[in-house]
This record gives C-alpha cells, structure tokens and sequence, in this order.
C-alpha cells in the first residue's frame, strides 16, 4: 500500500471521522433519518472538505508560516468564505446542483468534521496530495457512515424499539455498535 | 437592570450600512488579532522551550550518552547543520558527548500502525551500525495491547543494541536468538512488526545518505544557551518511559 | 334443525398452514449445533462447557429481566436466546473466565437485542454483539488460546473472580489461523475438518458444523446461498492470492476450513433476522462476507475476521434490502 | 401492443416461487360425480359474481320451472340467473350469505311433486355471430367457475385490435382437497371439448391448451384420448404447485410469458377458462341448460363420506353436508371454495353459488395456526410470493399504517391475495390480512378523491 | 431582591441540571466523546470549554448593543475563535502534556455548538450579570457531564479514577470503554438512564399529583 492508498483507507475505514473521531457527530446523529438526505449531505461533506484541505494547504504554505498564531481564524474564516463563494457560484452555474447540495453547505461548513480535518492535516503535515486523498477519504468515510447509519434507522423506524430507548441514546448505541464493526478494519494494510 | 435591553441585541437600528457591518468585522477582527497576538508572544518562548525540550530529551533518551546535539538537513545530498527554522524540513538529530565527540544520529520516522500512524525516534550509531534506543513520539494503538511498545520497557530495551544489518526483524515472543531480531510483544505482534517497519523503512531512506563514519558534521557551539538541562537524559533508565509522552 | 352445529369459526385465509413456526426452526438450530458443540466439549473439556453455560446464562437472564412481566414465558420460549449465548459461547476462547462469557451473554442481549426491540427488531447479529464487545473489552483473554486437553481438567482462569483477571495455566498455542496470519504456517486438512486443533469450541469440529448445517438445509431452515455464497467468495479470492504468493497466502481449503469460517457461514450469517431478505440480496450479503473476511485475514490486523465481515455486512443489510427488491411479476419487463 | 404469442409445443418450465401445500385429493378424486338429490329451499342471491347484480323477473308467489330466467343482467358486467328447480318463488329479499351477511336474493321452494327434469333445445351455435353468442353466453348466466365469478361473456368481448390465438383451459385445480375439475376432465371430457370447440371458433383462436397439473394423471390421459383427429388442442401437464391456477401463473407456466401488471391475459392473446366453465358453455349450447347447476367437491376431514356432488344453485350447505355424511364433532370450520383463498362460513344454511367449487369441514388439525410472532425476516414469505412482492414489508408497513407507501414503493395493489405468504410465515403473521386491511384503505382513498 | 436571587439562581441551576447540555439538550458531542476517556481529559476539556463560554458570554454581552444583526454570528465566532486560540496557547505553554491528550480536538471547541448556541439565544440578550450566570451554569453543566463520563469510563476502562487504582492490581481493565465505541455506548447508555429517571419522576409526580388531588 503506497502512502497515498493507506492515507484513503485510513481515513475512509480505519480511523473514520465519524466512528473513531467522534467528529461531526450532530450531522450524523441529526440528519441521519433519511437514506435520501444522507447521501446528499454525505456528498456535500465530501465537497466541502476537499475545498477545506485546498484552503488549509495554501494557508498553511503562504500565510501561517509567518503568523501561526493565526491558524483557527483563518481556518474558520477562509473556509467559511470560500465555501460560501463557491455556493454562490453553483448557485449560478447548476441550480440543479445546488438544490441537491447546496442547502446543506451553510450546515456544514462551521462543524467540527470539517474544521477538524483541516487542524488534523496541518498537525500531520500533509502536503497538497496527501491533503486532498486525505480529504477525500474522511469525506467519503463521513458518507459511509451516514449511509449506513440512516439505512439501519429507516429500518428500525418500523420495529418495536421501546421508547424509553428511541431517540439519541438509541442513535448512539447503533453508532457504538457500528464502530465496534469499524475496529474490524484497525490494522489494515498495515501488518507486513 | 433594565429591561428594553433584553429583546434588542442589534439596537434596534433599520438596516446599517454596508460600511458599518465591514467596519464591525473589521474591529473584532482588530481586536482579536491583538490579544492573540498578546498571547501569542507571551506563550511564544515557553513553549518553544517546551518543544526543544521535548525532543532534546527523546534524543537523549535514544542516544545513550549524549550531552549536546545539533539539527541536520539534507542540502545537495550533503548534511548539513541548520540552527533555523525551515518549512518542508526532514531533519536528523546528531548527538555529541561532553566534548563534542560525535555520538550518533536519532532519526524519526513514521508509519501505519495498526490503528493510526506511529511516528517513532530511533538512535542509530554509524561506526558499529547499531540501533541503540527507541522512542515513540506519537501513536494511537490500543491501549492495553498496542500501547505496550512504549509501556514495556522489555520490548523498548530489545532496540538498546540491534543491528541493522540485514535487516531488522520481529520474532514471536522468547525466540529472539540473532543480533536483529527483536521480541514482538504477545497480542500486539502488529504495532510491534510496525514499529520495526518503520525503523527499517528509516534505514533505508537515511543509511545510504549518511557521511563516511568518521566524517560526520562536527558540533558547532553557536546558541547552546540552556543545554545543561540535557542532563537527565544521560542515560536510559527502562521505567522512564512510561508516560513520558 | 335436526343437527346441532359445532360452535364454527370464522377466520380470514388462508386456511392451510405449514408446520414451521419459529419455535421450532430456533429448536431446529439447537439440534443441528449438539453434536459439533459435544464434539468441542470433548476436546477442550469440562471448563469449555461451563463457559459455554456461563454465557448462555448471561443470555437468557438478560432476556428474562428484560421482557414484560407477561410476556415472559412467551419471550423464553422461543429459545432465541438460548441460541444466541450458544452460540456466542461457541466462539469463545475455552479458558475464558466464566464472568467475561456471562458479561457477553449479557450484552449480545441486551445491546444487541433487547434495546432493538427484542426478536427480529435487531440489526446486528447479537451474538457478534456480544462477541465483538468482549473482544474489544478483554483483547488478551479473547485472544488466548488453548491447546485441546484433558477431559476433565478445568484451566483455573476459568473460575477468575468477576472483574478480575484470570491466570491462564493450559497450555497456550496458537490458533491455526494465527499461525497462518504471523508465521505463515499452514495446519493440515484433516486436522482442521476433524477437530484437534486450538480455537474456539464451536470452529473446531468442521465435519460436524457442515453436517448440522445439511440438516438444518433439509429442514428448509436456512438459506443455503448463504453459505454457499460466504465459501465460494473467500475460496476464489484467497485462491487469487494463493496463485500469487503461495508461501504467504493461504489456500482456499485452508480457508474454508479454519477458523470461524463455517460456524460463522453456516450458523450466524444466516441469522434470518439480519440478514436480507430477497435471494439477490442475500448472494451480495454473502459474496461480501466472503471477501471482507479474506480481505481482513490477510491483509488486516486481525487473524480472524468473520466476526467484522458479518457484522460490516449485517449494517449494510438495510441498504442491499433496499436495492434489491425483487421485480415485480409483469412489471419492468418493456425491453423484453 | 405486445408482441405476437409464439405457441411453443411444450410447457416452458413452469412459474417462480408459489408453495407446495399437501393436497389432501385422495379423499375424493376417484370418487365419480353424484347427483345430490333434490331439496325443499332454494336461495340464490342476486349478486353471486362480479358486476351489477341481477334484476329479478319474478315475484313472491309465481311459479318456476327448472332453468326458468328468474332475474336478468343488471347492466352489461351482470349475468341472468335462472331457477335450479321446479317450484315456487317463496319471496325476494334480504336472505343469509355464507359470510353471515344478508343479500338480496330469491327464495325459491321445490315442487316436490316434480320430477325435477330438466327440458331444453339445443342451440345453433355455429351459425352465430360474435355479438350474439357473447348474447347467448350472458343469458346462460355463465360465470368463471374457477372461483371469481367473473362474466364469461365479459371475457370474450374484445376490444377493437385484440385478438386471441389461444383458448386456454384451466384444468390446474391447485387448491388442496378440491376435485370437481378433476372429474369433470375425467368424466366429461367430449363435454369438455365441445365446449372448447365453441369458444375457440367463436373467438377466433388457433389452438385449445389444457393445462392440468401431474398430481391428474387419468384427466391427462382422458382428455388426450378424446381428442379427435385434427382437433387443434394439446394437454399439457403442469407441475404441482400452489398457485398454478392463477391465470398468469399459468401463461407463464406454459407460454412463457409474463402478462404485465394491470393487464389481463387477452392483451397477450390468450384466454383463459376455467374447466367447469367451459363444460357449463357445452350444456348450455348442446342441452340449453343455462347454468344452474354445478359440481362441489365436499371434502375435508370433518366429513365422514367425502363427495363430488352435482348440486343444484342455491341448495344449503347444510344439504351437501348432511349428503357426505354430517359434520363430525371435532369439525371446527367450514370453508367455502379452498382452503387457501375460501372463506370461512359462518351460516350452514347459506347457499351454495355459481362460484363454490367445494364445501370443507376443517378440524383443529387444519385450522389451528401458530401464535403470532415477531417477523424474523426468514424471506420465506418473500420466496413464496408468486408475484415477487415483499409480503414481510407489507407486513410490517401496514403495522404502522403507512399503506400509502405499500403502494408506491411495494405495488401492494398487485397482490392477488393468493395466501402464499401467509401460508409460509412461521411467525404465524396474518401477512394477507394486513394487505387486505390496506387495500381497502387504500380502495376507499381512491373512491374519495374521485 | 429575593425574586431576581431566586432568578438568578434559576439561571444558573437549569445549565447544571434541568437543561443539562450533553445530557438535555445532547450538545457540544464531539469534543466530549472524542477526549473522555479518562476523568482528568474531561476535566481539562470542561475547564478550556469553561473558559472559553464564560469569556466569551462576557464579551458578547458587553458589545451587544454595537454588533449589527447582520454580522452577529460572524462576530461570536470570532470572539469564541479568540479565546479558543488563547486556550490553546495557554495549555501549550503551562501544561504540554494534558495539550498533548487533548490534541486537536481543543481547536475543535470553536465548533462547539453549545457555545455558539448559547450566545445566540442568551448572551447576545441578557445583561452581562445574566449572561455570565447562564454561562457559568452551563458550563458547570457541561464539565460534570465530561467528568462523569470520563470517570465512568477511566473507572472500568483501566480501573483508577484520576489515576488512583482502585480495584488492585488484578483488575482486568475493559479496553473497549476507552475505545471509540465505548465512548457511544456509555453516553448511550448514560442518556438512556437519565430517560428512566425522567419517566420514573413524572410517574411519581403524577402519582403524588393524583393523590393530593384525592385529598384537596
Ligand atoms: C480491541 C483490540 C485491539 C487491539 N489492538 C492492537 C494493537 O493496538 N496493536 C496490535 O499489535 N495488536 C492489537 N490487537 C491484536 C491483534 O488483533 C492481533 O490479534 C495481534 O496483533 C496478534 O498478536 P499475537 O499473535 O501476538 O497474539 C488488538 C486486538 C483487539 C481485539
Ligand atoms: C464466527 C466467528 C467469528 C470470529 N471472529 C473473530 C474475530 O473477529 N477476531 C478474532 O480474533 N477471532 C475471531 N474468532 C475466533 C477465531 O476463529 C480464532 O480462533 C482466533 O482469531 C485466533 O486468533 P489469535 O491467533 O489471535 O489468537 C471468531 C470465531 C468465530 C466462530
Ligand atoms: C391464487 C389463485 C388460484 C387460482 N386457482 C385456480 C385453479 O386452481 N383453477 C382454476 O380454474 N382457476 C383458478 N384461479 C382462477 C384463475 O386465475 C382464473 O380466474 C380462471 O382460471 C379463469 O377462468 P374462469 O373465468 O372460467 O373461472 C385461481 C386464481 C387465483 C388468484
Ligand atoms: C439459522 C439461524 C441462525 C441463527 N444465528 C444466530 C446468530 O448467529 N446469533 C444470534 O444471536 N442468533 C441467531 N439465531 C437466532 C435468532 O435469529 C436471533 O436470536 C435473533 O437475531 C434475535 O432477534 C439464528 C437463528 C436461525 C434460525
Ligand atoms: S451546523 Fe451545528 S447544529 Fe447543524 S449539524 Fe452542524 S454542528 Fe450540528
Ligand atoms: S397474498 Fe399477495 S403478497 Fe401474499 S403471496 Fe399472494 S400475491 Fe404475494
Ligand atoms: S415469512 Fe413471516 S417471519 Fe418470515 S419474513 Fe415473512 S413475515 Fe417475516
Ligand atoms: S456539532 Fe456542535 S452541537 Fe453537534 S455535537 Fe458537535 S459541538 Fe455538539
Ligand atoms: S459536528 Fe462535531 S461539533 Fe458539530
């Protein structure tokens, strides 16, 4: 496994952002009813996250060498801006586009998955490539697990589960026992 | 305490100009920009020193002996020594003993472990083309299990004399029996094969591009201000390890 | 009127209906593990069977506390859960601390059941719940094997206090599978179809498993593409890697023989409740399972991955339910 | 338009999914026709098929004759009923349906006196045109006798570019216990294709198919004996499986061809009849005898002498009961029709219609069913399904009411209620109920909108 | 004076307890479950929270009346962004190696819902009294949740509280607690209870409310 593919894996499977980070959980945890809204907001996150790992790169590169200090600002008011741009502009080219993603992009892009990403790329010194699989991956990663999350949740809206239980806690039980399959990824690709 | 104040954060006023809004921003900006700015340098040397500390202990803690050491880079495939700050950098570490007779190298490198990346600081001595310490500066293996290659001081002290040659490797627990074979740690065989992986994999990006034994850097006393608290690191006591990180 | 008419009843149709109820196919399920489940006590001896015991407790207690008052004896009396901590004792390690089954029994009904809303509302099959969370809970004793042993010598761990950790004095070595997965060494066929080998109860006794599993097919209990489906993929894929590399892959027969394999294809990926429900859907649930376990044996950090590649396939059941619905009888069929 | 039938020479290998019941024919398939003999009150109520119910002609206290018309269609989707006997109008009113309801029927009381003779011409048939036997055949008042009562002459009144290239007999009789289509192939097979003779001239069509099931191996052997030289009609024999009888099942068993949803089989060329109701085709136009008759298998283990009895419309049950020898005592319900889509009869003394092919008297044994369960998903209702519908989801949608999507995601509207899901759930979940439940709900909907 | 005391420790008590943030109201998740998996990361990360809620209420509610509607949440988030960088910054310097546990996720605070969330519906409305107190109490709520869940999880994941063992030597620690999936399950678990409580109370109260009913 070349360290671009073991970056992917990494981040899609073994340490997903959701199942092992706990990163953008109130998406997951909120948006997940619906197998339909969950791919989308899946896919915007995928977008949005990209995006992210480009801005954090140039940032990192050509501004934060001379102030580090202001790293988190920036992070959050480069990427706000350009996502918000980018809306504006999808807006124009492709309403079709941005009725499927667009709706979602003003929720995601304050969350902690995307934030998250770009401090975590940073911390490990990502380069540009390795920034965008990496982006890709967790993107990708989110949307598996939102995919999967919303499908066992439409499941069970038809079964008995008691009320005491429905609701977050439920969620969060599914979500445990869900990352408790994830561990079966741990080591992946990675074991000689 | 006066009532009206409670329903009106933004005064009440018909739509502020554009001016007013980028003028708002423009002063949190301002003022953020100051006091980060004022933390910023008044955290700025402790923990810098933090860091330096932090390393200079990892070094002397994987160079056995070492009193001082200096920063290398790879310039024209030539190493040279760097006192600044550089973006994009891979450096090594070169040790030196009080008198600064050069020691040995700690190169880190890094890898996949089996739950997240494991980056790890090795000391290597030329001459004899040994392993002699080992240290782990990041990881996220499980605890319990993947955790011990740096909670067990057994396995830390299976790279204290370990040769490189051909090529090190991770055997079942007891069965150690060559100069480059390690005891993997039982029920963590993976993050023990990694962290062995990794080494290797260090090896063989920096081996080849190390000076003649002999003919390394020699130490240049520019800006050795507080070295003397590399003290402690003299030696390589096994226990120390634990929740050095 | 010159006859007195029997009280009638009057009841919607369809009037027939087969034997089968769900009693029963549970009971079915009991009978076809007897022998495979005798077969392992033998080997591994009595402190085997007391773990077994301890994490069907576990099961049975849990569901017991939990089901309304008047439904108890209802709830009991499908044997479901019986099954589920059988069955989750049959992948435990012999020498495993009583409490640990028990505390597994417990979870694989209470997580991986009850919470879901009891019998058929669960998504993940509970007995790998409750296997994967002691597995992530207590790695080292999940992972300590013993070699097969004297009858009735009970290995001390066995009896560890609740919460404390058990001193393993059986022999220890390592499963066939981890022998493949760290020193690259194959056990024999027969060994492997026969039995006397280190692992878990219920993997061990391969002839067995496959003889519960026909009988259980002849009962129309279980889907047989499962199965079918599981071996036929891991064969093929770890076929490929055999051609590749033969010293460090395993064959095909290793394969399907070792480890969890056919317990786990034949007895808990067919759990009707988690697994999909149309014949499409069921050949994509077992091919993936079939992959994902060679692709976690291999090339992942686990020496046995039948466990997660159910699990990972049991959370994606929702979805294959979802693509696969069969197409309906006279309709879509406009090309043809 | 769908595109031209291709008759192949052999059944093409049957339908998918559908169940195997035990089918319990040995009771009465070798047990020849009966004659029930005549009895004193006769009941036939006005709506026994599909459609507009009849119009009666008569009045309490006139007399009638043995297969005098006594109501006339009420509308073009409505047949003529006539007299089963010789006798007297009692009333026309409300009168017990099998189901307990009450229905506007006729009360007719026999003549005891009267021989009960049957007297008619023969008809002409060859000489009419299309319209005038579609006439003859509503005024015969013959319905499908394969247990939907629906108008035969509906059936064979084409739409403008319809045609039909084969008649196809349905002799499958799938249901258990049933076998009065059984021994009307064996005993009346000249009957049988006479009658087929009839229809397949007057629609147009190539060939005659009669599809029979293997578990008949006399009616397949009969019927092919009698063909004669030249006749355009092959038997073939079907597998034995639960619903073969479905007409579409049947097709696709034989042609291969899956009629579309919401289509019926003459948009792909064929027409299909059930065997009865071709034979009551041939009496009427070899005797005149319109339909007022029919043969009833009386069967089940809570009979002693299990029959095939030759009842007259509109006798009780009672009577067919009391002929095969009394409900036993641990009878514990009597169906109407099969025991996978009959209804169970909550008044004995209901009469017997156009469409009862069989009385059963059930025991404990048959009836009782397994305490209702959680759905564990097996997929056995799915496996059983003959339509490929997902009966579990149907099942577990309707419990939470949510029959809107049943329909636009899961063509619950497809169901033909055959029972097979039902039949198959070990968890003992009335699957059919539920769908019943929804369509109606969803039924009613419709009716609102409009 | 009784009344707005009574108000004022209304305001308080409803963060810790009524309107619990993690256990009520289910917010700030991901920097809590990520870090909790011992009692003194949810202390560190409660305390940085803390912080940063307490500060930044006072901020924003102090120049409520100068932010203009349009720019607020832009503004908050630059506030809330301020203080998180000063946090950061503080770790780093005085106390590397709880920095080093806590990683990115304390960066992360900034996305905390919570915090945003509170000075839209509060600071940016209520007087600065008012603000710090609502501020101070759900904060105080938001670390015992930490604290709890983290000593929860510590206690069976490696058997000590706050480094302190507790079952002896022998304990066999249940790894999967201080795992990601026993971060879900426990809070799962920990909310599921507080429903219990909740159900048993309303229960009670309309037992007690029926019986008082009975003798009025
Ligand atoms: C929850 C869990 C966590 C594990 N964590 C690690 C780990 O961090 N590092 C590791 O090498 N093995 C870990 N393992 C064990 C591996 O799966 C594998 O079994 C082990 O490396 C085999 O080593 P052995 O042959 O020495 O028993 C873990 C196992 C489990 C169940
Ligand atoms: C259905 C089933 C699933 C299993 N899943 C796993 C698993 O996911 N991980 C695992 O280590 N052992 C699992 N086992 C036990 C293994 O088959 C095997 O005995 C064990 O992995 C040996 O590994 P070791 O060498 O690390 O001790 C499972 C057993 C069964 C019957
Ligand atoms: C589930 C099901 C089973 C059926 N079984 C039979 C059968 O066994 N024999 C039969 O003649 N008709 C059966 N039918 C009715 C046929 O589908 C079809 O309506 C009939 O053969 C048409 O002939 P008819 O109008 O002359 O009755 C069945 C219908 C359904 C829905
Ligand atoms: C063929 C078959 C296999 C089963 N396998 C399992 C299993 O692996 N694990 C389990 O907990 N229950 C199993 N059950 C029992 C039952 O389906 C299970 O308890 C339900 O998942 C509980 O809702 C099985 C039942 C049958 C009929
Ligand atoms: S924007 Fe805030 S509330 Fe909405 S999903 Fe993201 S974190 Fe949750
Ligand atoms: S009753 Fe309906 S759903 Fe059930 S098997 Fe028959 S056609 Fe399918
Ligand atoms: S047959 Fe019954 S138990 Fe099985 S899937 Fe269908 S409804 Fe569920
Ligand atoms: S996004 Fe905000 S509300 Fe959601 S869990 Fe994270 S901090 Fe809480
Ligand atoms: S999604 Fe993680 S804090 Fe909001």
């Amino acid at each position: 496994m070349g360290d671009l593919g073991w970056i992917f894996i990494s981040a899609l499977l073994i340490n997903n952002f959701v199942l092992a980070y706990f990163l953008g959980l109130c998406p997951f945890l909120g948006v997940s009813g619906k197998l339909e809204t969950s791919f989308r907001l899946g896919m915007a996150t995928v977008f949005v996250m990209v995006i992210t790992a480009l801005c954090a790169w140039i940032l990192n590169t050509y501004v934060l060498i001379y102030a580090p200090y202001l790293r988190l600002i920036s992070f959050i008011v480069v990427i706000a801006s350009v996502v918000q741009f980018i809306e504006m502009v999808i807006k124009k080219l492709s309403p079709a586009l941005f009725r499927s993603l667009g709706i979602f992009l003003p929720l995601i892009t304050t969350n902690c998955a995307i934030l998250g990403l770009a401090i975590f790329a940073t911390n490990k010194g990502y380069g540009l490539w390795e920034g965008l699989v990496y982006a890709l991956g967790a993107g990708l990663g989110f949307t598996l697990a939102i995919v999967l999350m919303a499908g066992l949740r439409e499941e069970t809206e038809l079964s008995e589960v008691p009320v005491l239980v429905k609701g977050i806690a439920f969620n969060l039980i599914i979500s445990g026992i869900l990352s408790m399959a994830f561990m079966g990824f741990a080591g992946l690709f990675s074991s000689s | 305490m006066s009532d009206q104040e409670q329903q009106a954060p933004a005064g009440g006023a018909e739509e502020p100009s554009p001016n007013r809004l980028v003028g708002t921003l423009a002063v949190a900006g301002l003022i953020s920009g100051v006091i980060i700015i004022a933390v910023y340098l008044a955290t700025f040397n402790t923990i810098k020193e933090n860091k330096a500390r932090e390393l200079r202990e990892a070094v002397f803690r994987v160079l056995p002996g070492v009193a001082h050491m200096q920063k290398l880079l790879l310039k024209d495939g030539k190493l040279v020594v760097s006192h600044v700050e550089e973006k994009d950098e891979e450096p090594i570490y070169a040790g030196y003993d009080k008198e600064g007779n050069f020691i040995g190298y700690a190169i880190p490198s890094a890898g996949p472990g089996f739950q997240d990346t494991i980056s790890v600081l090795y000391g290597y001595r030329p001459k004899e083309r040994l392993v002699v310490g080992m240290w782990i500066l990041d990881s996220r293996e499980t605890p319990g299990l993947g955790d011990k290659i740096y909670k067990d001081a057994a396995f830390v002290a299976n790279f204290d004399r370990l040769e490189v040659d051909p090529k090190i490797v991770a055997v079942k627990k007891g069965t150690k029996s060559k100069p480059n074979e390690i005891d993997a740690i039982t029920g963590a065989t993976i993050s023990s094969k990694a962290v062995v992986r990794i080494i290797n994999e260090g090896n063989e990006r920096w081996l080849s591009k190390l000076p003649e034994p002999g003919s390394e850097p020699a130490f240049e006393k520019v800006e050795e201000k507080k070295g003397e608290k590399g003290k402690e690191g003299q030696e390589h006591p096994p226990g120390a390890n634990d929740e050095g990180l | 009127m010159t006859q007195k008419d029997p009280k009638l009843l009057i009841q919607p149709g369809p009037q027939l209906r087969q034997e089968m109820t769900t009693p029963v196919v549970m009971r079915d399920v009991w009978y076809a593990l007897t022998p495979a489940t005798l077969a392992g006590i033998w080997f591994f001896g009595l402190g085997a069977f007391l773990v077994l015991l301890a994490s069907i407790a576990g099961a049975v207690l849990v569901e017991w506390f939990f089901s309304p008052q008047e439904k108890r004896r209802y709830f009991l009396g499908d044997g479901s859960a019986i099954l589920t901590g059988w069955l989750l004792g049959l992948t435990l390690p012999p020498a495993l601390p009583m409490w640990m089954a028990f505390i597994g029994g417990a979870v694989a009904i209470g997580l991986g059941k009850t919470i879901w809303g009891g019998l058929g509302g669960n998504l993940f099959n509970p007995a790998l719940v409750g296997r994967a969370f002691l597995l992530a809970t207590f790695p080292i004793a999940m992972t300590t094997w013993t070699a097969p042993g004297d009858f009735f010598s009970i290995p001390s761990s066995v009896f560890a206090l609740p919460l404390m950790q058990g001193e393993v004095d059986a022999l220890t070595q390592a499963s066939p599978l981890g022998l493949m997965k760290f020193a690259h060494k194959e056990t024999g066929f027969f060994d492997l179809l026969f039995g006397n080998t280190s692992g878990s109860l219920g993997e061990t006794s391969g002839l067995l498993l496959i003889l519960g599993g026909v009988y259980l097919w002849w009962r129309r209990d279980l889907d047989w593409r499962i199965p079918v489906g599981i071996l036929a993929a891991a064969m093929v894929f770890s076929s490929i890697l055999f051609l590749i590399d033969p010293d460090k892959y395993p064959g095909p027969i290793f394969s399907a023989l070792s480890g969890g394999m056919l317990l786990g294809a034949i007895y808990m990926a067919t759990d009707p409740v988690t697994s999909p429900l149309t014949p499409k859907g069921t050949w994509i649930f077992a091919i993936g399972i079939g992959l994902l376990v060679i692709l976690i044996r291999v090339f992942g950090g686990f020496p046995e991955g039948m466990m997660y590649a159910i699990l990972l396939m049991n959370a994606v059941t929702p979805l294959i339910d979802r693509y696969t619905q069969p197409r309906v009888f006279g309709r879509g069929l406009d090309s043809k | 338009m769908m595109k031209a039938l291709r008759l192949p020479g052999r059944a093409l290998g049957g339908f998918d999914h559908g169940v195997h019941p035990p089918h319990h024919k040995e009771r009465t398939e070798d047990l020849p026709i009966q004659r029930l003999p005549f009895g004193s009150r006769f009941v036939m109520p006005l709506g026994q098929h599909i459609g507009a119910p009849s119009v009666p002609v008569v009045k309490a206290g006139d007399a009638v004759r043995r297969g005098q018309l006594i109501a006339g269609p009420g509308g073009f989707v409505s047949v003529a009923l006539h007299s089963p006997v010789t006798g007297k109008v009692l009333d026309v009113g409300p009168h017990r349906y099998s189901d307990g309801t009450f229905r506007e029927a006729i009360a007719i009381e026999a003549d005891p006196y009267d021989s009960q003779e049957f007297e008619g011409a023969p008809i002409d048939w060859e000489s009419l045109s299309l319209e005038a036997f579609i006439g003859e055949v509503q005024k015969a008042g013959i319905v499908g006798m394969g247990g939907a009562a629906f108008p035969c002459h509906v059936k064979y009144s084409l739409p403008e570019g319809t045609r039909i290239r084969c008649l196809l007999i349905n002799g499958a009789e799938c249901e258990p216990y049933l076998t009065t289509d059984h021994r009307l192939m064996v005993e009346r097979p000249e009957a049988l294709l006479h009658g087929a003779e009839i229809v397949r001239s007057k629609l147009g069509a190539e060939e005659i198919v009669i599809g029979v099931e293997k578990n008949k191996p006399d009616a397949i052997e009969m019927l092919q004996r009698s063909i004669g030289p030249g006749q355009p009609v092959r038997v073939v024999p079907l597998e034995v499986k639960y619903p073969q009888g479905a007409e579409k099942m049947l097709i696709k068993s034989i042609f291969g061809v899956e009629v579309p949803a919401g289509k019926l089989p003459r948009d792909v060329q064929i027409a299909v009849n059930n065997v009865g109701t071709i034979v009551a085709i041939a009496d009427y136009f070899q005797k005149g005898m319109p339909l007022i008759e029919r043969v009833v298998t009386v069967s089940g283990p809570g009979v002693a002498y299990p029959a095939n009895l030759l009842a007259p419309l509109g006798t009780p049950i009672r009577d067919l009961l009391r002929f095969a020898g009394g409900l036993k005592e641990e009878t514990r319900q009597v169906v109407m029709g099969g025991p996978m889509m009959g209804a169970s009869i909550a008044d004995l003394d209901a009469p017997i219609l156009k469409g009862s092919s069989g009385i059963l008297a059930l025991t404990a044994n048959e009836t009782g069913r397994p305490e209702e369960r959680p759905c564990i998903r097996c997929g056995r209702c799915v496996e059983a399904c003959p339509y490929f519908l997902n009966p579990a989801r149907f099942a577990r949608l309707a419990r939470a009411r949510l029959y809107e999507e049943m329909a636009e995601k899961y063509n619950v509207m497809d169901c033909v209620e055959c029972g097979c899901c039902t039949y198959s759930c070990p968890s003992g979940i009335p699957i059919v109920q539920h769908i019943r439940t929804a369509k109606d709900y969803l039924r009613s909907m419709t009716r609102k909108e409009k | 004076m009784a009344k707005s005391q009574q108000q004022a420790y209304d305001e308080f008590i409803k963060g810790v307890w009524r309107e619990n943030p993690v256990f009520v109201q289910v917010l700030g998740m991901c920097p809590m479950l990520a870090v909790t998996n011992s009692a003194i990361n949810g202390i560190a990360m409660g305390l940085a929270t803390f912080f940063v809620l307490v500060c930044s209420s006072f901020f924003v509610s102090l120049l409520k009346s100068f932010i203009p509607k349009q720019v607020r949440i832009s503004c908050f988030i630059i506030i809330i962004a301020t203080f998180v960088t000063v946090v950061d910054y503080t770790l780093l310097a005085l106390v590397p190696k709880v920095h080093k546990e806590l990683g990115a996720f304390i960066p992360l605070i900034v996305a905390n819902c919570l915090i945003l969330g509170r000075q839209e519906a509060f600071a940016s409305k209520n007087t600065i009294p008012m603000a710090m107190l609502d501020a101070v109490g759900m904060a105080s709520g938001f670390l015992l949740a930490l604290v709890s869940l983290g000593g929860i999880r510590e206690i069976l994941g490696e058997g000590k509280l706050l480094g302190f063992s507790l079952f002896g030597p022998n304990f066999e620690p249940w790894v999967i607690m201080i795992l990601p999936p026993g971060g879900f399950i426990t809070l799962g678990l920990m909310l599921l209870f507080f429903n219990w409580v909740e159900e048993r109370k309303k229960k009670l109260d309309a037992q007690l409310a029926a019986a008082e009913g009975g003798a009025d």
